[in-house]
């Protein structure tokens, strides 16, 4: 078995308080791995910085060798466009400023400079830009980490309440042929048939999900349990590799929850790999490989379900005291 | 020796700038910061006002009025009228505050017998329409009864419109729609009224000072010297004979040293003094305080002599009393609200509601009555502001408050919505203003709110949560 | 004027309004980007598209401009100048929207209203760029020169084409909605008919129903140009189109309200009724003050009781909107039909009665002044002619059909969908690969250029600009217009512009029975109504008259 | 009759349903200690009872007095004080500011009402002019305490006292709660991750899980539990 994530030293403070204090940890391809802890021990914000929704103070993480920051930073082209971009805006504020300073007559000196200073400050905040995209672009990018295969779900659900089931399902697919404006315009049938193609998937991942009922339904009219299995499905429909799951089964009944549990383990057997954070016990030890427990932003210990169960620190680190 | 006005006289009009500004910017930060509406409708609150006043200055003039108004002043009718408004504007002020038993005094913080809580506001009540109809029609009265009047009124936005949307969960976007729909209704119902011609005040702005008389509203020349034996300033009218000084004050190096010497010491020590103290004077305050009150003191007992022949450089200050006393009176009502906040048990309260809401409920506090007080200050203010700027610009338009509306949002916005960081952003845009427009060769008046958004744009470029940041 | 002409200019309005909500409409419905500062764009379309059509400054002249390419060939043209409008706006929403886009959304709000502001003050401020807070004139709207037509010309008939083929267009569209639904009459044959037999074919190239339409336009427009090439039957075809709209605003009309059953038909048309009888003191009553105080209490007695009514009454309650539709429908046939021939029939003329009504029938062509003349059967003489703001209306809502057909495909596609969830959760969206950024880039950039190409459209209507073209007012009522019909819903955006400036006409109208000195009074409290109405819309139905459009995202099938 | 009496609550957020239907009993002069694994909805009972959130279903009593719905602000007069997790003092406000916030309902604030809170917690008193916001969150957590403490009421409710305490500060805090119970006659319900310590102060305990009642018991009792150690963990 090969690593797909690899956490090291992780460190996150907000204000004075450190959330994450030194996690470290690593997730096997193709295994189903918890994260527990008791409240505040970190594991949602462990979450967030693996998904890039925050950056970390310190430490890294490696999703399939390549460090996370990395996958986020705007890639060469990227950065010329951006400069470029910063370049014209401010070229055309100095353009316009140099007319307006002709148009006085008198300053036409005056404008010239202008109109060539704007320009100058373009270049160079262009310039600027493209040194600076790594630190001021890193985290407002966790897109990036999609498009490489790694998705999240939220803890508390984030349907998009105003749209019917079915599209969040057709939402999710990257590189739709559909989301570049000039193809919905000159490419129409490319389009029609794409989206024709996303929807039938989308169809199956309902019947899979037994939400065909809901299909049309506002996302935002669905119970709990409904919610928690469309953000599921919306992240399967990207074919990611690494799934993070912020407590899956909260508010889902005991039913649904079997069967959600069943449809993860099937999924594993597909190859896909899970990271999940869940406070219901009977789930976790039930569907987990390993268990990394986490206590005061520390990883405190690693081990089979029943290794967890046994230890006393892990216990102690629940019940606290000493 | 002929000087020019330059940076210094655009300093002191960002100044004046500023304290208009800032006299809006507190109440849009109050409700902003502690009920959450960022409130499109807060420039024409300052219309409101300033079209109010005219009922009491001008009555003549208001339409449907004018008939209450007779050739020297108001009728009986009229001011019967206006003491009604005065009166009822009082206890409806008081009313928002918990309807009747606020009346019965229980919003004092103390338990007083329902009589005395009635009687006293019904004393102040009268007393305010007393002041108002016997003032009529000097333009203090005319102050009085629209500041007020919007008291009264501009709390019935959040009583009939924004607690109901609230309700709702309005998002701050649809807040902010809902204001710009307020903004409307007022201002087209001050024009329904009014009409379109563009109105005025009527002050006699003569003023007996030191034996003589002066015209607040006309400008005065304060020519600034440095020269070899010290600095001296002269005051002098803008019209009539340039030699007619009215006042020289000058300062040799030596006394000038020791003044800024003194208040050096003076701050110093006052800052010493009043550190780790937390009253309303905090060390700060107390030392900038302290050093005024030195630079006062020592310049006007060390003042002497004339104006030097050959000074090496000089400037001119362009300016009214009418625009310095608007300073005083905006730094005036600061102070105010700084007491207000820092020393009363309810200004203590409105800042633990902005701090946490939810906190401030757990401890008690009846956060819909600090809603309200907010709302109230931010209708004073306003109106204050709006008659202020009124009698300045000397004509009343629709749009004069919607003009200041943007340089007040830059002002908050640049502050970080919270009134401390309001009144300073509210400085800093209004000495952008008169700077930039000083500064930048070609940029015409016009141009003021122009670049009052341009620093805010390059602010919010460098920091999107503001100079001072978010809450 | 005629109360067609009325309407025609209305419809203009409508068309212009409508295009520069359906910008908003992209930016705050589909995307949840709240720009205050819209009308910036509109300012500067205004202003760019005039700049191409105008002649070179002249400096002896009064007015002072910066460009003038009216003499140059080719682009010193509307065409060009409109084009160019929409993608300067376009660019220039783009270029706002790159450093302000990340803002939270209240000070995104605050920033684009300032950053309108400034294109108004500069546009004020200096002189010599746009004559400065003086009006800019001169422009002369796209082929005025060929009005009043010359029939008999190739270029005059092909104009009136141009206004047939539209017309017809957009009534086959709507009968072809119209033709599914069961109906007394046989309207699929007549479907047959005025398509010239091209619906019978079923799919294909002719497949789509505005395909249908757009080719049977098409050929009703070459045919009259045709026509009248050879003849100088003008009044026919006019006769004819007009006709043709009358049958597909009847069926429209009759099919909306088949389901209401009598007593709501009653309430309906007594509401009509009673709005004009309390608007009837205006007119009589002699007394301004009377009379106002006399309307205003019926009004005020109407809109209570009907409140009231709506409030305890469960079946009006189910049916106050369509009720509402009825009652203003009522009144606005009365307006239409009994008001014009109120005075022919006082003075007793026959010929007067059925000329005025038959004015007002044939809404296609303006009656009167140099034109063609007739000679009818109890009507008399006539002259009739194709008016500019036919014409122009005709060009208005061609481009109109245009932009939102391109903007429906737009936000029916993925694209539109990846909007709707930017509007609903970014984070969501970056979770799911996708950056949000980007796209509310793209939605300010089509957004403003709508707004670009609704300035360029106000440039021809107006033919005069002020800065006050800039105001944010515009920004409040284009806001409104997207809140009455449905946020994020084109077609709601469409019906809010016409309800909207439905109100305006009503209370202009109204506003001339008022002393000049009192014009500026009314027209304003007209705004604080419309204030008043928009808090009621926010708070009774934040979702508009249409709602939220629901994307079902089925298959299309192609129409 | 009991101080609190909460019956059958039901509330959540949205439309998730956290607590089905959760009881309790709180007397006088006792200190009352709920765990349960995370997630079990203990902080939101808290707010359910305070009525910082709304109960769907079931009531609360205090003081034989139905306080079901009624706002926040008016709870704290009947002398039923709550300490929130986080965000419990007023950052921009003093310390001698926030205790006077603390005692806002109070008529007749006093010098004696200070002393009392600077002779439990001298550091407070040498900070008594700093603002909130810049001191430790132990400090914090003290003058939270101290607030709520300055009417003197009958029951005070408080979220985890030990979050975000050093070690040697929890041992402290909870000798802290044991001192002003005996002092002042305060019952005091709290709720703690810190099970151990926490049962070991208290005179009853409750164990939530998925939001509905598992165990009660006193403090004892529930430490020595197989069944509640269980809990946390599953299975086994």
């Amino acid at each position: 078995m090969t690593e797909i994530l690899e956490v090291e030293n992780l460190q996150k403070r907000f204000g004075g308080i450190t959330a994450v204090d030194g996690a470290s940890f690593t997730i096997e391809e193709g295994s189903i791995t918890g994260l527990i802890g008791p409240n505040g021990a970190g594991k949602t914000t462990t979450f967030n910085l693996i998904s890039g929704f925050e950056e970390p103070d310190g430490g890294t993480i490696r999703f399939r060798d390549k460090n996370l920051q990395n996958i986020m930073t705007p890639s060469r082209d990227e950065r010329v466009i951006w400069g470029g971009a910063s370049a014209l805006t401010f070229g055309a504020i100095g353009g316009i400023a140099g007319i307006a300073a002709l148009g006085l007559g008198a300053a036409g000196t005056l404008g010239t400079i202008a109109a060539s200073a704007g320009v100058g400050a373009g270049v160079y905040a262009g310039q600027e830009k493209a040194k600076q995209s790594r630190a001021s672009h890193r985290n407002s990018r966790p897109f990036m980490l999609a498009r490489e295969g790694l998705v999240r779900t939220f803890q508390i659900t984030r349907e998009l309440e105003e749209m019917t089931t079915l599209e969040n399902l057709m939402l999710a697919p990257q590189n739709q042929a559909g989301e570049n404006l000039a193809n919905t315009w000159l490419r129409q049938d490319a389009v029609d048939r794409e989206e024709n193609a996303v929807r039938e998937r989308a169809e199956e991942m309902l019947e899979l999900l037994e939400l065909d009922h809901v299909r049309n339904e506002r996302s935002g009219n669905l119970s709990g349990g409904q919610r928690k299995l469309l953000e599921l499905g919306r992240v399967l429909m990207i074919d990611p590799d690494l799934i993070l799951l912020d407590e899956p089964v909260a508010g889902v009944n005991p039913a649904l929850t079997e069967k959600l549990m069943a449809r993860i383990e099937t999924l594993r057997e597909e190859g896909y790999t899970f990271c999940i954070v869940e406070h219901d016990m009977e789930v976790i030890m039930n569907l987990s490989d390993t268990i990394i427990v986490m206590s005061e932003g520390k990883t405190l210990t690693e081990g089979s379900p029943e290794e967890i169960q046994q230890n006393e620190e892990v216990i102690n680190a629940y019940l606290g005291g000493n | 020796m002929a000087v020019e006005t330059g940076l210094t006289n655009a300093v002191l009009n960002g100044i004046v700038t500023g304290s208009i500004v800032a006299l809006g910017a507190i109440g849009l930060a109050l409700v902003y910061d502690i009920a959450d509406v960022p409130n499109f409708a807060h420039g024409d609150l300052l219309t409101l006002g300033a079209y109010a006043a005219l009922f009491v200055n001008r009555p003549g003039t208001v339409p449907g009025f004018e008939a209450f108004a007779t050739d020297s002043g108001i009728g009986t009718g009229g001011l019967g009228m206006l003491f009604f408004v005065s009166v009822a504007s009082v206890l409806g002020t008081v009313y928002h505050l918990g309807g009747i038993r606020a009346l019965k005094g229980e919003w004092w913080g103390i338990d007083v017998p329902p009589a005395i809580g009635l009687a006293t506001h019904a004393i102040v009540a009268v007393v305010v329409g007393a002041l108002v109809i016997f003032g009529a029609p000097s333009f203090l009265a005319a102050l009085l009864f629209a500041v007020v009047l919007a008291g009264a009124l501009v709390p019935l936005m959040e009583s009939y419109v924004f607690r109901k949307f609230r309700a709702k969960e309005a998002s701050l976007a649809m807040m902010l729609i809902v204001s710009l729909a307020l903004a409307f209704i007022v201002r087209f119902s001050i024009q329904t009224i009014f009409g379109g011609e563009i109105r005025s005040y009527e002050v006699d702005t003569v003023i007996p000072f030191f034996g003589r008389e002066l015209d607040i509203t006309l400008a005065k020349f304060f020519d600034l010297f440095v020269a070899n034996n010290g600095f001296s300033i002269g005051i002098r009218e803008t019209r009539g004979q340039e030699a007619d000084l009215l006042l020289t004050l000058s300062y040799s190096w030596l006394e000038l040293a020791a003044i800024i010497g003194v208040a050096a010491a003076v701050a110093w020590g006052v800052y010493r003094w009043r550190k780790g103290t937390a009253a309303v004077i905090g060390p700060r305050l107390g030392a900038a305080l302290g050093a005024i009150g030195v630079f006062i003191l020592g310049g006007a007992a060390l003042s002497s002599g004339s104006l030097p022949a050959d000074p090496w450089y000089g400037t001119r200050v362009r300016s009214s009393p009418l625009r310095l006393g608007i300073i005083l009176t905006a730094l005036g009502m600061m102070a105010l609200l700084h007491y207000l906040l820092r020393a009363t048990t309810l200004g203590k309260a409105m800042r633990a509601t902005s701090d946490n809401r939810d906190l401030a409920m757990v401890r008690g506090i009846n956060t819909r009555r600090v809603m309200m007080t907010v709302w109230i200050i931010a209708g004073l203010f306003g109106a204050l502001g709006g008659v202020l700027l009124g009698f300045l610009f000397s004509n009343l338009t629709i749009n004069l408050g919607f003009n200041l509306l943007l340089p007040m949002f830059a002002g908050v916005i640049l502050g970080g919505i919270n009134v401390y960081g309001a009144i300073f952003g509210s400085y800093v845009v209004g000495l952008a203003m008169e700077v930039g427009i000083f500064a930048i060769p070609g940029l015409s008046a016009t141009y003021r709110i122009p670049v009052a958004f341009v620093v805010l744009l390059i602010v919010l470029l460098v920091k999107p949560e503001g100079i001072v940041g978010g809450n | 004027m005629a109360a067609a002409d009325v309407v025609i200019s209305f419809a203009l309005l409508v068309a212009i309004y409508g295009t520069l909500s359906l910008g908003l409409n992209l930016k705050f419905g589909h995307t949840g980007l709240l720009d205050f500062g819209h009308v910036g764009f509109f300012l500067v379309g205004a202003y760019v598209s005039t700049f191409f059509v105008l002649p070179p400054n002249d400096p002896t002249d009064f007015t002072e401009y910066i460009i003038g390419l009216g003499d140059v060939p080719i682009l010193g043209t509307w065409a060009v100048g409109a084009l160019v409008a929409t993608v300067l706006a376009g660019i220039l929403g783009g270029l706002v929207a790159l450093p302000t886009i990340r803002l939270r959304e209240d000070y995104l709000a605050i920033t684009l209203l300032g950053i309108s502001v400034i294109f108004q003050r500069v546009i004020q401020s200096e002189g010599w760029l746009a004559n400065g807070p003086d009006a800019l004139r001169g422009y002369s709207p796209p082929l005025q020169s060929l009005f009043p037509l010359e029939v008999g010309t190739l270029a005059g008939a092909a104009a009136f084409g141009l206004f047939v083929a539209v017309v017809w267009a957009v009534a086959t569209v709507g009968l072809s909605l119209q033709q599914e639904h069961e109906s007394r009459l046989p309207l699929s044959e007549i479907y047959t008919v005025t398509t010239f037999g091209l619906a019978s074919r079923g799919s294909g190239l002719f497949g789509s129903r505005f395909t249908v339409a757009a080719v049977a336009g098409a050929i009703a427009g070459i045919l009259s140009t045709g026509f009248l090439v050879a003849t100088t039957g003008i009044l026919l075809i006019g006769a004819l189109v007009s006709l043709y709209g009358w049958l597909v605003v009847t069926v429209e009309i009759a099919h909306k309200y088949s389901d209401l059953d009598r007593r709501e038909w009653a309430v309906g048309i007594g509401l009509g009724t009673g709005l004009l009888v309390a608007l009837l003191p205006l007119p009589l009553l002699d007394s301004l003050a009377a009379s106002v105080a006399l309307t205003l209490g019926l009004l005020g007695t109407l809109v209570f009781g009907y409140y009231k009514a709506v409030m305890s009454i469960d079946w009006i309650n189910k049916a106050k909107l369509t009720v509402i539709g009825v009652g203003g429908l009522w009144f606005v046939s009365i307006w239409y039909v009994l008001l014009p021939i109120a005075d022919p029939i006082s003075a007793g003329s026959v010929s007067g009665v059925v000329g005025t009504l038959f004015e007002n029938a044939v809404w296609a062509l303006r009656f009167g002044g140099d034109g063609i003349g007739y000679r009818i059967a109890l009507v008399g003489d006539v002259t009739v002619r194709l008016d500019y703001s036919r014409f122009q209306l005709a060009l208005f809502v061609l481009s109109l059909g245009v932009l939102y057909y391109i903007l429906e495909t737009a936000v029916q596609s993925p694209f539109g969908r990846v909007l709707r969830a930017i509007r609903n959760d970014e984070d969501v969206v970056k979770s799911l690969g996708k950056d949000p950024f980007v796209y509310k880039i793209q939605s300010m950039v089509i957004g403003s250029a709508l707004a670009g190409f609704a300035g360029a459209m106000w440039a021809m209507y107006s033919q005069g600009l002020t800065f006050r073209t800039g105001d944010p007012e515009t920004t409040f009522i284009a806001l409104l217009i997207v809140f009455i019909g449905g946020v994020g819903n084109n077609k709601g955006v469409l019906l809010g512009a016409g309800v909207y400036w439905a109100f305006q006409q009503a209370t202009t109208q109204l506003a001339g029975y008022f002393p000049a000195a009192l014009r500026v009074n009314v027209l304003a409290f007209r705004l604080v109504v419309i204030g008043v109405l928009f808090l009621i819309v926010l708070y009774y139905m934040p979702d508009g008259l249409l709602g939220r459009e629901e994307y079902s995202a089925e298959v299309k099938t192609n129409d | 009759m009991a101080l609190l009496e909460a019956r059958d609550v039901v509330s959540g957020y949205g439309d998730a349903t956290i607590l089905h239907g959760v009881d309790l009993d709180v007397d006088s002069k006792e200190i009352v200690t709920i765990i349960g694994p995370n997630g079990a909805g203990k902080s939101t009972f808290l707010k359910a009872i305070y009525g910082l959130i709304d109960c769907w279903e079931g009531t609360v009593q205090f003081d034989d007095e139905e306080i079901t719905d009624r706002r926040p602000d008016t709870v704290s007069e009947l002398g039923l004080c709550y300490v929130p997790q986080r965000a419990n003092v007023f950052p921009t406000l003093t310390v001698r500011e926030n205790l006077e916030m603390g005692a806002y309902i109070k008529d007749d604030l006093t010098a004696s009402d200070f002393e009392a809170v600077w002779e439990r917690f001298p550091i407070l008193e040498e900070r008594q002019n700093q603002r909130a916001g810049s001191m430790s969150g132990g400090q914090q957590q003290m003058l939270a305490l101290s607030s709520a403490l300055m009417i003197d009421p009958e029951l005070l409710l408080v979220d985890e006292p030990s979050a975000g305490l050093a070690p040697d500060l929890v041992d402290d805090m909870f000798d802290r709660l044991v001192d002003i119970r005996d002092g002042t006659d305060t019952a005091i319900l709290m709720v703690e991750q810190n099970a151990r310590q926490a049962l070991s102060v208290s005179d009853r305990g409750y164990v939530l899980d998925m939001g509905e009642n598992k165990f009660e018991g006193t403090g004892e009792e529930l430490l020595e539990s197989e069944d509640v150690a269980e809990l946390y963990l599953g299975g086994g």
